[in-house]
């Protein structure tokens, strides 16, 4: 449950019991090879996995390394987050349990859980802040379309952070029956190594991948962090092969310098937020600060503990991506290879084309394109006015 | 003062300790004080501030609105020593903390800093014994209380090693769920309590949802102090101005203590 | 270019060479392993095909058949239609041409053809009645985004007819550098042929995988009809097999008896539209009748002229599905499967549906679920009224 | 009527013919009528009667408009019979049609009423010989002109296959482009006009873009006739009321007149 001083599990007495369960019941069915087989099949039939190494040519050509990119954004429900979902949610229904709440920023996180809550025939609760609900009325469509009822959480500043607060007081009084479905590599143990383990198959499949379509590895992984599930879930496969450089590239918001980001650890200090240790964004006294990003999936002022420790050990490097230049790389991605990813995995991109510039010819890049762009759409037209009256 | 000193008393004179919880800070940091005097006034055996977080994830609707309007106001953490320096001496005082902002502050500076100001020692809610290292170390050095949790759902090991790590009291949180006044107490609460004193001879606090002299009653006739929160945040959140709030306080502290009495 | 009294060129003799060389192009290039291997490839790694098939275990309970089916919105784009615009985009480099020109309705072909534009670097100009422009503007977002220009069309209902009538217009003034990337199957030969041809892998797939995972083949195969070429591309594979019913499941709008529909083949006259002999909803004097669907990408008074042919030949059968069936389609299969579909698609799927009732226990019904329904949450809000206020 | 019978008088006089294209029902049913009269009174030697249709794909902004407003105003197909009933017998009157209109009516039976009202024959801009088989059946069976036509793009093949199902004249699409007015002829419309020659003694009328005397005079040269539509439509688009469109339309038809005679 720790990774150096990160991680561990600081909350309610309440839930220790819950959490040891889930621990057992996950290490157990990593181990039951019925389970692993279901979960496999569930993924190729249902999640469309594994997902393809897709050699970006025109992209290679204009940075002069080559780009790679790991299409998440092809998965069922456009996201890796459907990996994530799957594994839980058969993990419930092992359980016994019938019923799962989520936290949802934008609401990517509520729709994967709403649509394994839909499959597997559970129950489904998502807490929203209230005000995400109203700036994403139509992913709360598809959670209600899905069959998930949607809580819109009215306290604090009435976004994730408290979308988060409110699911963790909810499955106190419920744990008997109901399983904390987290969206991403935080929370307490064992959230983070659970949710990486049923993330992982993203980096399990690109380095095999990899080497079979080029016969080497890597030289550079990149992905973008928010709470970081998709960077730990490429990163993982790569942790052992020491000439793999791993980089995480977080929202810089308006700007690293305007204080105005949601860059965790490179801005944030070490503290304990929802249930683990990790770095913060935090003010003096240690409340939390409120991040900003154009993108929602980001815009949190936390990260996995997971992270933590990799930046403090220096296996992996962590650097801010602003709005600006994730835009740019979203419309080069757009114009040259004509995907529009989510706005979250542009970061990444964005960044492993910074990184293109310090590195040799033909280096080869790996980023994880971790979310299509759909539901980014409304961001799109107010960032760069493509609305008709310009054009008609 | 420690915890101890109080369940001293309250055990002579047989009852249940009644424990008062209010945010330090709020309504505002002078009232703050005034409120633990009008608690210690009418009864009150044991006071728990609460220190203000913006990520409560153990509370219930009226303690985190009671939290945001101190921090909406200016409450700094260090601002917690103050509460507890004017009130110290007449009762035990506690502080209940997020833990982050105790770790922001550092450990072992918090309970020098804390143990200077008369206070007695600190609940946990969000600490469980097993990241509690630090801590433990800190509050030995400072003749600190360290009052950690136990739930129904907690297993017979969990229970025994709880009880293990704590010192002045053990804290029986009644029902699986955030704080808030409820209309009936907990079925579950006698059965934890029970479960939990074959562990320990320390005193067991049962927390989450008393609001009257009646539940008071109830609960005394089982736990060793009864812990009331919500209900006295809820005095001046109901009220219309501060005055009233304290008027209301002084009744309700009233009410609980002759109910503990019984 | 003829399917019995259906299909031929009706168009400028302007445009005759245009489709000669187009024919003779496509001819050849589909002869010439190098041009087919590179289709092949492109589907493959950059369109995420073969798209799975997906046996729908809980929708099967509830219907007393076995439900099938092909996922074509897990493709690259949300939808069939990158398998047409892939082939036709290749073919236009095969054709040294530089350009694109399209005509889109709710924006999907439109954004298809500005993603394959964007892919293989061709100018890409995309006519949108004005009125679409308006309703989709996220999805004109996503064309310019790629790259494309989006050309608003303010003549006749300022739909998708007129989009299309703009397209051929603007075709006979640019075609010697230009090609017209229709949409569907429909058109002026040798088009309806050559976006089949494209399309067709959907049934190739389908058969081959249902042949695999079954050791038989589907009793009913059943699609939705707009233009038809989803419902081309996977009944062509069926057309020989005598023992598999093929079902067209055209919209049905307000109800069939209403008149307000784009129930073409039930309720059309044969005639003249946009360069083919087909079935058309046009009035006592010929003239086009202005269709109503809640699917934008079903709204439209015409349709394949092969389609037109199977409905003579009684080969395959047409019937209308409503707003209102179509709807409730699509939320039984988001609350069953986890899957929100297209609505053009939850037409077929309710058509398919409804056969079922009448068909013996455990028949087998493939449906091609031709497309993703991130499109239509708009409309899904508008229908179902699942505002953010509802649930707070 | 036949187209022939306008080649004889103006092959005679050595000029080209001009042919004056309207909208039937444009901008009224009964205007419409006028509007014919005035073109034939002020020097057109062939009228082309549009027929409008709901979905005009080889016609640009103006006609579009105006057959738009001709069914707005309730067109019906027939109703072009009554027009060239009307105007029938000082030139040949032909009717410009997408094909699906006649489709609707019934080939056959356009042909028998179309010939009845004393019409000459039809201009079909969407419909290729290759497709013709039932409309050259009737035309024959009915005596009637049949004008397909020729552009830029068609090989020397379609050139003479095309020409060779033409009765009347040929019309050679100037322009790869729709109707509408332009400020410059096509240099590939006399490229056009000399490859169709080579194919057929049937005059060879050039359509697309012309509005002045000067253009006329200037097609003239090497075409047999001079087809203008879009400038004729925006007598009306462009004027304030229906007499001051037939006013503009008697100007301009005259300078075109005057143009074709230069």
């Amino acid at each position: 449950g720790h990774w150096g001083e990160f991680g561990g599990r600081f909350v309610p007495e309440a839930l220790i019991a819950a959490l040891d369960e889930l621990e057992a019941a996950h290490t157990a069915a990593l181990a039951d090879p019925a389970f692993t087989a279901e979960l496999d099949k569930l993924g190729r039939e249902y999640g469309n996995l594994p997902s393809p190494l897709y050699f970006a040519e025109r992209l290679s050509e204009e940075t002069g390394v080559e780009v790679w990119l790991k299409r998440e954004d092809l998965n069922h429900t456009g996201a890796h987050k459907i990996r994530n979902v799957l594994g839980q949610a058969l993990l419930t229904k092992r359980m016994g349990k019938t019923r799962i709440i989520a936290e949802t920023g934008a609401g990517q996180h509520g729709v994967a859980s709403a649509t394994a809550a839909a499959y597997f025939g559970l129950e489904c609760t998502v807490y929203m802040g209230e005000e995400d609900t109203r700036r994403q009325a139509l992913n709360v469509a598809r959670m209600r379309l899905l069959g998930a009822e949607v809580v819109p959480v009215t306290t604090g500043s009435r976004t994730l952070k408290d979308a988060m607060n409110e699911a963790l007081r909810e499955w106190v009084a419920s744990v008997d029956h109901t399983h904390y479905l987290i969206g991403s590599v935080g929370g307490p143990a064992p959230f983070p190594q659970l949710v990486r383990d049923y993330c992982r198959g993203i980096g399990d499949e690109a380095r095999a991948q990899f080497l079979e379509r080029t016969g080497s590895l890597p030289d550079v992984v990149a992905a973008c962090v928010g709470g970081g599930s998709n960077a730990m879930g490429i990163f993982t496969a790569f942790l052992d092969d020491a000439d793999v450089k791993l980089y995480g590239f977080e929202a810089g918001g308006d700007g690293y310098d305007t204080g105005r980001h949601a860059a965790t650890i490179t801005a944030g200090q070490i503290g304990v937020l929802h249930g683990a240790r990790t770095f913060v964004l935090q003010d003096e006294d240690g409340q939390t600060i409120e991040s900003h990003s154009i993108s929602a999936g980001l815009d949190y002022p936390g990260v996995g503990p997971e992270h933590a420790h990799l930046a403090a050990t220096g296996r992996a490097a962590y650097e801010p991506v602003d709005d600006a230049e994730a835009m740019a790389a979203l419309e080069k991605l757009a114009r040259t290879e004509g995907i529009i990813c989510a706005i979250e995995s542009a970061h990444g991109l964005a960044g492993a084309l910074r990184l293109a510039k310090g590195l040799k010819p033909g280096a080869r890049v790996l980023v994880n394109l971790s979310g299509r762009g759909d539901k980014d759409m409304g961001n799109v037209v107010e960032y760069f006015g493509f609305a008709n009256e310009k054009g008609a | 003062m420690h915890a101890a000193d109080a369940f001293a008393k309250t055990r002579a004179e047989e009852r249940a300790a009644l424990v008062g919880y209010l945010p330090a800070g709020y309504p505002t940091l002078a009232d703050s004080i005034k409120a633990v005097e009008i608690m210690i006034d009418h009864g009150a055996d044991i006071i728990e501030l609460g220190l203000p977080y913006s990520d409560p994830v153990m509370d219930g609707p009226a303690i985190q609105k009671a939290a945001d309007q101190a921090l909406a106001g200016g409450f700094r953490t260090r601002q917690v020593f103050e509460v507890t320096e004017a009130v110290a001496g007449r009762v035990p005082i506690l502080v209940m903390t997020y833990w982050n902002l105790v770790e922001r502050y550092g450990v072992e500076r918090f309970a020098r800093d804390f143990a200077a100001a008369g206070g007695a020692g600190l609940i946990t809610p969000d600490l469980i014994p097993d990241e509690a290292g630090e801590w433990i170390a800190a509050s030995d050095a400072h003749g600190l209380d360290r009052v950690f949790l136990v739930a129904p759902s907690s297993t017979e090991e969990r229970i025994a090693s709880t009880v293990a790590a704590c010192r002045g009291f053990v804290y029986a949180q009644s029902v699986m769920g955030v704080t808030g006044a409820r209309a009936a107490t907990s079925a579950a609460a006698p059965l934890l309590v029970e479960r939990t004193r074959k562990h320990t001879d320390l005193p067991i606090g049962v927390g989450l949802g008393v609001r009257s002299g009646d539940q008071a009653a109830e609960i005394g006739a089982y736990g060793d102090a009864v812990i009331v929160g919500s209900a006295i945040v809820n005095c001046y959140l109901e009220s219309d101005d501060i005055p009233a709030g304290h008027q209301k306080l002084a009744e309700l502290t009233a009410d609980l203590a002759e109910g503990v009495r019984r």
